[in-house]
């Protein structure tokens, strides 16, 4: 197992030492947030009404700009060809790698989404919802996302592509992360019968996208 | 012609849409067949066979 | 699918097949659209514009079956290895996302003289929708990738996760749809058919997948053509970088 | 110790490299692959490795000689140094060394881990480089470091692709010398290579004779 927790603490160190990684997704949460008033009008109620749901779909496309670094860096310096012959299993090394992703991407955007909801005038009683359920859906995007990147690996214009392949399998994880915030805020469902099935969506993320994604490299070095 | 009510246009507009569509792909997919065809008679005009090629390939 | 052993077998048996199949898919039609047109009753609700069910329906239906071809020919790629799996995929694809547009432009067709506008979030317009977007996602995958082995099996795993998420996405879009917005007016078809609607309906999802069956042998039969000029143009580069080497 | 493998045949892309390949490495050998290039060497690497399927033949890691029937798989006993050099610009050479110690022995990096990497920094010449930024070095130095990494976790199986690449004179006495101590260790390798390594007793095996591909 140390080498499970080396490989996530070297991750998680290579992405705080390169700083860039992390500045891009927030600065691109910032942006996305800050220019929507400036097209849908500054009427506040509005935008009380679409913050959740504005909150939620910039996060996933922040999150989905990082997910091709989950791979991409290793695989182009030889370092993921040694891991892979390592003695950690190719799904764990997923498995490390999209935590690490996730702690280094997933929870500063989640942490920062409650300060970009005054933005938009969210009620000031979902921030805690808000975070809780971004912390918890962002493990499936990161976890889902290591799909799209192990298979868009060293593809021409990957970016792009991921961000087809991905967005339609982020679409449950969407629903019903804007559905536990809505339910606090005005709600016709219960908040936790929507935020179990967010759970249980990561979860499923987590046991079943290593395999694939661990599938979709194996395949990428032959 | 039938008198299709007050919005016959939208039954023909989607059964055009159907049969166009999946007229254009019938003759792509005619098409292609024949370029591809036409491309190997080229080649088995030239003499290179699949027997000459002893590779496994997709065989 | 196993039948189907190897592609050469597969081009003779698909030769004799096909004009076979043509001409069934011609007499289907043929029942079908006099069916849907003359025997069918006008709808007392909508009218004429029922029968803009009798396209829409089949369409949805094998845009959906088209994806389980692609999930059964995934799992045939990657785990029993059949040389026709990745080449039935590859052909289905794109079938598929044809069928899937037709059904959401008939749909928006239908929707407009029905709910006034063209596009409405009805639970399974959007996950005919989403579909779409996932059959247009394996199109994608598969032409970035140049490696024909490569780009068979990662294309196979996309399916093989997409099939997973499908249903996913299916009660998901259901549930989100029922929050938004009380049960749609007009529920498109379903059991409730009266026979004289019913049996017009089955003859044209029969005469559909009848059609689907033809064109996706059609397809495979281009792409195995298409396989072959590869390997052809692999063996003349080797015999032309070795000339002077005895074959 | 015994790497055994029989008529291997690999196909890439719908095009045969080689067919029909067999080779047996034991304890204490050094295996040279030459040829042109395209000949196979690094396909067969690969393929030893565990990279790469072969079409047909079988490849076996026999452990200590008598027949224990379970084979360990030869991924994970062996190192393999490709044409990538597997290093991260942004970590130090020392970070470097001490991730891959403990990554590829798999367990916690304690004491034992400071002394190998010692060890293995000073095997390459790059005692003085141990806390810049791998980022600074030069190309030589980092392929130095990529084949410190031979060093810091103890593996039977060396699998060395160009391993000279960008080497100059000195550093590639250096790689000679570590790689006739791990021979003489009772280790094994199987390195494709243009130049002369200077190993003692290395057999060779010449690939890209048949098909014709020059």
């Amino acid at each position: 197992m140390s080498g499970f927790k080396s490989l996530v603490a070297r991750d998680i160190r290579l992405a705080l030492r390169e700083g860039g990684a992390i500045g891009t997704a927030l600065g691109f949460y910032l942006i996305v947030i800050a220019i929507l008033p400036l097209g849908l009008g500054p009427d506040l109620n509005l935008l009380a009404r679409i913050a959740p749901g504005v909150l939620w779909v910039a996060l996933l496309l922040s999150a989905l700009l990082s997910l091709d670094r989950i791979f991409l860096n290793d695989f182009e310096d030889g370092s993921l060809e040694v891991m892979i012959i390592g003695p950690l299993p190719l799904e764990l090394i997923v498995a490390a790698k999209s935590i690490a992703h996730w702690i280094t991407t997933g929870v500063p955007l989640a942490l920062i989404a409650p300060v970009l909801g005054l933005l938009l005038n969210l009620d000031i009683n979902a921030f805690g919802v808000l975070v809780l359920t971004m912390l918890v859906g962002t493990l499936g995007v990161s976890f889902i996302g290591a799909i799209g990147a192990a298979l868009t690996l060293g593809l021409g214009r990957g970016g792009l592509l991921l961000s087809l392949i991905i967005l339609p399998l982020y679409v449950p994880i969407l629903i019903f992360g804007v559905g536990s915030v809505m339910a606090v805020i005005v709600g016709p469902s219960s908040f936790t019968a929507s935020f179990m099935i967010l759970c249980a969506i990561s979860l499923a993320a987590i046991v079943l996208a290593p395999w694939a994604a661990g599938a979709a490299l194996r395949m990428k070095f032959q | 012609m039938m008198d299709l009510g007050p919005h016959a246009a939208f039954i023909w507009m989607s059964y055009g849409v159907v049969i166009g569509g999946l007229a254009a792909l019938v003759l792509w997919l005619i098409h292609d067949g024949r370029k591809q065809q036409a491309v190997l008679d080229d080649f088995e005009a030239r003499g290179i066979t699949r027997r000459s090629a002893q590779s496994g390939g997709t065989e | 699918m196993l039948r189907f052993a190897n592609p050469t077998w597969f081009m003779n048996f698909s030769a004799r097949l096909l004009p076979w199949l043509v001409g069934l898919t011609a007499l289907l039609f043929a029942i079908g659209l006099y069916m849907s047109f003359f025997t069918a009753p006008p709808d007392y609700q909508q009218g004429e514009t029922v029968r803009i069910m009798f396209i829409h329906v089949p369409s949805a239906w094998l845009a959906m079956m088209c994806y389980g071809l692609i999930a059964v020919s995934s799992i045939g790629l990657l785990v029993w290895r059949h040389p026709l799996a990745d080449v039935s995929a590859k052909a289905a694809a794109p079938i598929g996302a044809v069928f899937t547009f037709t059904a959401l432009v008939t749909g928006s067709l239908w929707g407009k003289p029905m709910w006034g506008t063209y596009w409405v979030w009805d639970a399974r317009l959007t996950s005919v929708l989403i579909l779409f977007f996932l059959y247009l996602g394996l199109i994608a995958l598969r032409n970035a990738i140049d490696d024909e082995v490569q780009a068979g099996k990662l294309s196979a795993i996309l399916a093989l996760v997409g099939t997973v998420i499908l249903p996913i996405i299916k009660f998901s879009v259901n549930w989100w749809n029922t929050l938004h917005q009380p049960a749609s007016v007009m529920r498109m078809g379903g059991s409730t058919l009266h026979s004289s609607i019913l049996y017009p309906l089955l003859v044209m999802a029969v005469a559909f997948t009848v059609l689907f069956f033809a064109l996706h042998m059609k397809a495979m039969r281009n792409e195995i053509l298409r396989r072959r000029v590869a390997a052809l143009r692999i063996t003349q580069v080797d015999e032309a970088m070795t000339p002077q080497a005895a074959e | 110790m015994r790497l055994f493998s029989e008529n291997l045949t690999c196909v890439r892309g719908g095009r045969e490299i080689f067919s029909g390949l067999s080779l047996d490495v034991q304890g204490g050998e050094c295996l040279l692959l030459l040829g042109p290039n395209g000949a196979g060497k690094t396909s067969l690497l690969r393929m030893l490795a565990g990279y790469l399927k072969p079409a047909s033949g079988t490849i076996r890691l026999e452990d200590g000689g008598e027949e224990t029937g379970e084979d360990i798989t030869v991924g994970e006993a062996c190192h393999f140094v490709g044409h990538l050099n597997g290093v991260k610009s942004q970590f130090t050479v020392r970070e470097n060394l001490a991730f891959w110690a403990c990554f590829l022995s798999g367990e916690k990096n304690g004491e034992s881990d400071a002394a190998v990497i010692e060890k293995a920094l000073g095997a390459f010449a790059l005692s003085s480089l141990c806390d810049i930024p791998a980022g600074y070095l030069s190309a030589g130095q980092k392929r130095r470091l990529c084949l410190a990494r031979l060093l810091v976790a103890a593996r039977p199986l060396w699998l060395l692709d160009e391993p000279t690449v960008s080497l100059d004179k000195k550093s590639q006495v250096l790689l000679a010398n570590a790689v006739n101590a791990h021979v003489a260790g009772g280790g094994m390798a199987v390195a494709a290579t243009h130049l002369e390594l200077g190993i003692e007793n290395a057999q060779t095996l010449e690939l890209g004779g048949r098909g014709g591909r020059q």
